[in-house]
């Protein structure tokens, strides 16, 4: 109806202009920069340019970057699932008293500020750090573990800083499926567990997805954190643009860098909401 | 009126309040609105804003300032209105007088003092010292990496021109290196840890952590440790540049000069300024002429392919 | 193969009790009715047979075995959800096949199931549907062949045709009774409508306020209904005040019904319970009874309900077949109402639910 | 969902995920009250002195009450025009629904330092600099990702039918929307709002190229000064500010209530 | 106080013709029924009424005004969902007031027709209830009450009275016909209950898959059926098959009845409605008749069910009153079957739908 059409467009409205006024042109901007050839010294030329694609994505060093930030990507959304469930599970089951309270506790790391965060991890990851002490006089280890500068430093503090997201997102997920349909599996012989995987996910799948994407899409662009906890040793597409662009001021490949990023993010969007949209064709949209 | 400049932040930002700020301010009468910030942001910023900056003066790191100016973004100075342009070390004004360096720095060596009895003297410490398992190295990311990538291929026989030997000494400890550290903070902590014995760092960075209780000491190395010059410039659209001209004329007096040593452990550059204690022994104003400041121009056209093999060849 | 057993079966939320100290015994291979007023607990009980709902006291028995502590996957029970309860994700194939999979059916064994499962409640061609595309009535008639189709043990329907129509829902009554008996299977039966309850059930459990009133075969509860509850309830009851007095009772000075039903002593105030398909109507003159004029005449099809205004007293309907002599009788006619003695029920005021 | 008490597997299970989330959270806290000028763990001496230092500093007072204005605001606009936009997207009342999604999520996966470099360039040339208000909505751009998505999640389990019923008993759109939807999404907007608001309070990418001289926010500040090595100083603002924002959303939860509607 | 005109209504999903081309009217004050198997497209019609489905073609009329552009909010109509659709997160108090508010109704007078509206579905007591806490029924009764409580110009009730016992249902009957004529509103109400649908409704519309098949009163569907579908669904039919004869039908060779109603040619074979409340059962012997033995008998309450094998022919149901003198033959007596010729619908065999 056309009236829903108008209605339509005067809500989307106000956010489509800004992102189109504030998002779209810088990034047009940026667009025909990542196209313009770079040289230290005499900075950005006039020429046009393929180059600084061509360099990315025709450079095995590059290429493995950008595999190795999915990765990172794909285990980092993976860990928070995985204790993403469980603690919207407990959340929503416990008392209301204690439910406040895990709530706040899921939102407080949040307010921590990421570098002093990170600063946090330092000191409990570091060889002679907390955790390292800690198993070392409880005679659990022998030799220190290596926690930091290499991906598992990076993994913990990325699924820490991410955790809060995907709970959140979970909690109404599961909280909006209706007790009876459970039930119903219940009462056909399914066990929890399968009542779980084949009733409660594919139910809560919108949450499960979104919650996905976010944490995919923070982890992939996360910079402070694979800096601090992950070292040099330990690059990422995040790290790699930002020094293009920072360090050696190289804003053309800097912004390449970032067009292929973001080009690959939305395309792996693009494809998660595809299947979920398939998952959930049944539920009403 | 108002004097806007960049500077950075933290213990830095706080000197600089006490050194450059206040006096000047006392003196003239303007207002500094002080913007925190890092020499590549700040180098982002006035490029971004294409010859029309918001700011009147910009602390700055030479390869920078050099890089600005060669796009035409900064003014040049005019050295008549600096009254103690004199009294300054050679090579303080650069890239045909468009910044002038108020402060030294340098890529010296930074160890416990616990683990060297005797204080390492050479480059070669850090080589040495490698198998124990005890080095972190700066990354190349950040100006110390670049410097002791020159440093290692000075000391193997190679120069700016060919760091080969540089990369292939440095390629060889690599697996043996405990860390690469991009931030003050992993360096500092590593240190209070006892993790780390040596590691190429910033002498008053280092002069600092040991104030503060940290176990580290300074060492020159006699190959010479490499020369950081710390600029000021005035970019093109500067809006007060009388005021910026005072600002930094304040910067370069001796007594400012020596105020922001004791303070930040700033290598002078003015040379009437005499130093004693601590401040003295993290920057003896008799190094300055032992240190070795490479051409930023041919590290400004070099550094991101030096970059790209020190990621492919050493922190892979 | 398991009969049924509840022993003082209790629930309680905060303080009401919404099922009070229920005991009954379904035996192997009989259906039992559920039947009772909106909010009476039915669901209730159901959801705790099912393993759904904690009861707060008492024991369930599936034959020997004491389940009151089993989780409701172990229990091997079918439940038709009121809601239905489908999987929303699911298609109408994917539903039903759900609850076979679990027993190992597979590949053209679980296709044939399904199919015969989808076929007995009609709906062969929507397989491919999901639950959102079909209509009230169809998403029931999943629910029903979702939870058949496995051939659980204890079959618990709540209110499985409450959206069909008349025809369909005999058809699926008959396909419900033919399964239940054949496969011997044990069931409870939530209806609201009393015309499934007599025409399915081997016993009907009567229930008010969350306790029984009445366990008995369908004609037992009809024609000997236990209390006033009941006679209220089964059937389309015209519901009256009035005196009792000596064999009988009187609905009005002057109005009388001879009663051998009548529970109280003479002269008490009593509830009066006249099923409308009991009263005998005939034009004034023609028969001895209550004297009245029709007020209303309502066309029900096979049947037409008059209500009648008593002389003196108060409104009575009454039903008589549209085929019958007096289905025409127009409003203004002047009737007489007559009914057996056998079929007045008479209770104590207060003994009324 | 079913409801049901938490086993004690569960219970230590999530127990131990809520410490390890904390975990850090409790080493900077520890660190604010150390006496040393560097960050350490265990605090080697107790002292107030930086929570002095910082409520003293009037410079970085103010870095803290602009980034919560700042936070403040974005989330505020960030949550009308994304449930404005969501509700649009999800009901399909618009075409190139999947394009538009795109856009709006774009700003969160593309690389945040060069959006800020962008805007700066962009802002300058079309003389906007300086301007308040660019800052508030270029936060506004990073935090409105949340915001839709989450309420496009929200948005899909509610049943459309309850809404309908809200129409057909007289309730235009927006008020159906209000009295009926409104709610039922709350649980979703809360989650957006949380978001959106520590992302605008995180921020440095973006904010360190808008700001005007005589801006700060925290973040910024303690960016600037993480060259030089971290001080107590800023673990103890950070301290000050998840108390205090843990006191205010202590204090908001009975009128938000976490508990109802989870 | 408006009438309803459907004009050529429409609504295609796809290929799939779900509502075809349908045109009825109802006058104001007047209700209809709508009756049809499930799936019809019975709910898909009132939902486009409500405006909540947007019609591929055809027009809707409110009196004189074209609606079908019109939004949802602004028809001044009720519905009763199927599926009740309570808002969950008020109370039953707030469900009831929400229609109320938006009419500017405050304060006391709020409360007064809150209470009056709750009061009429007997749910007085739980105003202060959330909809989860609530019994099927209950919610129902709730649905109905926030619907009617704003009093809308036209209402639409999808199977209000579903969940509901026997006798509850009689009296949201009673007060759903009060209110209607009262209040002269002009309703359509869907419902799978013939028997409610024949008692309420000033009209019936019959349909079947998209269709309609009748639009009359009561007793012209019950007596004289418009095609094969209608008397197949209409009362309890038996639906036999067999060959047209002069004047009447042959259900197997030497089973004839006689019939005024056929439609068909002699010779061709035909589909023979026989409702189960028109065959008159007698001992064998006491009278003419088809001659069969009782296979079954089903007690159902008012009525007794009897399966009757006719001899060499099909089984045949037949329903006697549980009063009358033919109440308790045992199975396996020999009776006869007899019929009124006017009540034997034949109709060709591709017609029967
Ligand atoms: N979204 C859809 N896509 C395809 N078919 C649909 C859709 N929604 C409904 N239908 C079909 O339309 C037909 C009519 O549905 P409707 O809900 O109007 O039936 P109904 O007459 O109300 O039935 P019931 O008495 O069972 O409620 C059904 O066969 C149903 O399967
Ligand atoms: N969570 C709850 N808290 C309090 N009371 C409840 C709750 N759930 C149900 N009830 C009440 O328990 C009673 C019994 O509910 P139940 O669903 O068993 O009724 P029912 O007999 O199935 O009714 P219907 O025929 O209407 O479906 C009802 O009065 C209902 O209001
Ligand atoms: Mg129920
Ligand atoms: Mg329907």
């Amino acid at each position: 109806m056309t009236q829903s059409r108008n209605a339509g467009l005067g809500l989307i409205g106000p956010a489509t202009v800004l992102i189109l006024a504030g998002f779209l042109a810088p990034t047009v901007i940026m667009a025909m920069l990542s196209l313009r050839d770079y040289s230290g010294m005499q900075g950005i030329g006039t020429d046009w340019t393929l180059s600084n694609y061509i360099n990315v994505l025709g450079d095995w060093f590059y290429l493995e970057i950008i595999l190795r930030t999915l990765a990172l990507g794909l285990i980092v959304t993976l860990l928070c699932l995985i204790l993403g469930f469980p603690l919207a599970l407990y959340i929503l089951r416990v008392g209301p008293l204690m439910q406040t309270t895990a709530i706040l506790l899921v939102i407080f790391p949040l307010l921590c500020n990421i570098v002093v965060r990170s600063f946090g991890w330092m000191v409990l990851l570091s060889p002679r750090g907390v955790i390292n002490e800690a198993l070392l006089g409880a005679g659990l280890i022998s030799t220190p573990l290596d926690l930091m500068f290499n991906l598992t430093g990076v993994i913990i503090g990325l699924v820490q800083i991410y955790l809060p997201f995907m709970v959140l997102l979970l909690v109404p997920a599961l909280q909006n499926i209706p007790a009876d349909v459970e039930a119903a599996a219940l009462t056909l012989r399914s066990s929890r567990i399968r009542v779980f995987f084949t009733i409660t996910v594919p139910l809560a799948s919108p949450g499960i997805i979104t919650g996905s994407i976010l944490v995919f899409v923070l982890s992939i662009s996360a910079l402070v954190t694979p800096r601090m906890l992950g070292g040099p040793t330990y690059r990422v597409m995040a790290t790699q643009i930002y020094d293009e662009f920072m360090t050696n001021l190289n804003w053309p490949s800097g912004a390449a860098l970032a067009f292929v990023l973001t080009f690959i993010a939305l395309a792996l969007i693009w494809a998660a909401n595809r299947v979920a949209a398939h998952l959930t064709r049944g539920i009403p949209a | 009126k108002d004097l806007v400049v960049g500077m950075f932040g933290g213990s830095f930002g706080r000197a600089a309040q006490t050194c450059h700020v206040k006096p000047f301010e006392t003196a003239s009468g303007d207002a500094v609105v002080a913007q925190e910030g890092n020499s590549s942001q700040f180098a982002a910023m006035v490029r971004a804003t294409g010859g029309d900056s918001d700011f009147d003066v910009v602390y700055i790191d030479n390869s920078f300032a050099a890089q600005l100016a060669a796009e035409g973004l900064l003014q040049g100075l005019d050295k008549s209105k600096l009254s103690h342009s004199g009294e300054l070390v050679e090579g303080a004004f650069g890239a045909d007088d468009h910044f002038v360096q108020y402060q030294w720095g340098a890529t010296a060596l930074a160890y416990n003092p616990a683990d060297f009895p005797t204080p390492p003297d050479s480059w070669s410490a850090v080589f040495d010292a490698a198998s124990t398992g005890k080095v972190a190295l700066p990354d190349i990311a950040g100006t110390a990496g670049v410097h002791f990538l020159l440093a290692a291929a000075r000391l193997n026989g190679g120069d700016i021109d060919n760091l080969d030997p540089g990369f292939a000494a440095i390629a060889k400890i690599a697996p043996q290196v405990k860390a690469y550290y991009t931030q003050a903070d992993q360096i500092i902590s590593m240190f209070e840890r006892g993790e780390i014995s040596i590691a190429p760092w910033y002498p008053d960075r280092a002069a600092a952590a040991a104030d503060a209780g940290v176990p580290v000491a300074v060492a020159y190395p006699k190959e010479g440790a490499i020369g950081i010059k710390v600029t000021m410039v005035i970019p093109k659209g500067s809006e007060n540049t009388d005021g910026a001209y005072a600002y930094v004329d304040n910067a370069l007096s001796a007594e400012v000069q020596k105020c922001f040593a004791e303070n930040m452990y700033a290598g002078p550059v003015n040379t009437n300024v005499t130093l004693e204690g601590a401040a003295a022994k993290a920057v003896p104003p008799e190094m300055f002429g032992k240190l070795y400041f490479p051409d930023p121009t041919k590290i400004a056209a070099n550094v991101a392919d030096w970059r790209q093999r020190w990621q492919r060849e050493i922190t892979k | 193969m398991t009969s049924l057993s509840l022993r003082s079966l209790t629930k309680r939320y905060d303080t009401a009790t919404i099922v009070n100290a229920v005991s009954f015994d379904v035996e192997q291979g009989q259906l039992v009715s559920l039947l009772g007023p909106s909010g009476c607990g039915k669901t209730t009980i159901l959801r705790m047979i099912a393993g759904l709902l904690e009861p707060t006291g008492g024991q369930i028995l599936f034959g020997e075995e004491d389940v009151t502590k089993l989780p409701a996957n172990r229990r091997n029970v079918g439940l038709v959800f009121q809601s239905y309860a489908l999987f929303p994700h699911m298609t109408v194939f994917e539903n039903v096949a759900f609850g076979l999979r679990r027993q190992g059916v597979k590949g053209v064994d679980l296709k044939t199931r399904v199919g015969e499962a989808l076929e007995q409640v009609r709906l062969g061609a929507l397989a491919d549907r999901f639950p959102r595309q079909l209509s009230g009535g169809q998403q029931q008639r999943v629910a029903l062949a979702r939870s058949v189709a496995p051939r659980p043990a204890i079959l618990l329907f709540d209110e499985p045709l409450s959206n069909l129509d008349a025809q369909l829902r005999e058809e699926m009554q008959i396909e419900i009774k033919r399964l239940q008996s054949e496969l011997k299977l044990t069931s409870l039966f939530v209806t609201h409508d009393q015309h499934e309850a007599m025409s399915l059930s081997d016993r009907i459990c009567l229930m008010s306020g969350g306790n029984i009133q009445q366990f008995a075969t369908p004609e037992e509860v009809y024609f000997n209904p236990a209390n006033g509850f009941v006679s209220g309830f089964v059937g389309s009851p015209n519901q009256l005040s009035g005196v009792a007095t000596e064999g009988g009772v009187e609905l009005a000075p002057g109005l009388r019904l001879a009663s051998n039903r009548a529970q109280a002593r003479p002269g008490g105030r009593v509830r009066v319970t006249l099923r409308q398909e009991d009263l005998a109507l005939a034009p004034a003159g023609q028969a001895p009874g209550l004297a009245g004029r029709i007020a209303l005449r309502i066309f029900e099809g096979a049947s037409v309900q008059y209500i009648v205004a008593l002389s003196g007293g108060p409104e009575v309907m009454a039903r008589v077949s549209s085929r019958g002599p007096q289905a025409d009788l127009p409003v203004g006619t002047e009737v007489v109402l007559s009914i057996p003695a056998d079929r007045v029920f008479v209770a104590p005021e207060e003994g009324a639910a | 969902m079913i409801a049901r008490k938490p086993s004690w597997l569960l219970t230590i299970v999530a127990l131990a995920i809520l410490f390890y989330m904390n975990a850090p959270t409790i080493v900077v806290v520890l660190a604010s009250f150390s006496d040393t000028t560097y960050l350490t763990v265990p605090p080697q001496g107790w002292t107030l002195r930086w929570f002095e230092f910082v409520l003293g500093d009037s410079r970085y007072m103010r870095a803290i009450w602009t980034s919560l204005w700042l936070a403040g605001g974005a989330t505020l606009l960030s949550l009308v025009l994304g449930t404005a936009a969501s509700y649009a997207l999800h009901h399909r009342l618009v075409p190139f629904r999947d394009v538009i999604l795109s856009a709006v999520m774009a700003p969160l996966v593309f690389p945040a330092v060069v959006i800020g470099v962008a805007l700066l360039q962009y802002v300058s040339l079309l003389g906007l600099r300086g301007q308040p208000l660019v800052l508030l909505f270029a936060h506004v751009l990073i935090t409105l990702p949340y915001v839709v998505r989450s309420a496009m999640s929200s948005l899909t389990g509610i049943n459309p039918q309850i809404e309908e019923a809200a129409h057909v008993l007289g309730a235009s759109g927006f008020t159906a929307f209000r009295l009926v939807t409104l709610p039922l999404l709350k649980p979703g907007l809360v989650a957006g709002a949380i978001f959106s608001f520590v992302t605008s309070l995180d921020n440095v990418p973006v904010t360190i190229f808008l700001l005007t001289p005589r801006q700060s926010t925290l973040p910024v500040k303690i960016f600037a000064s993480v060259e030089h090595g971290v001080d107590p100083s800023i673990a103890a603002a950070s301290t000050l500010l998840v108390a205090g924002t843990a006191i205010a959303l202590i204090l908001a939860q009975k009128w938000v209530s976490f508990s109802r509607f989870f």
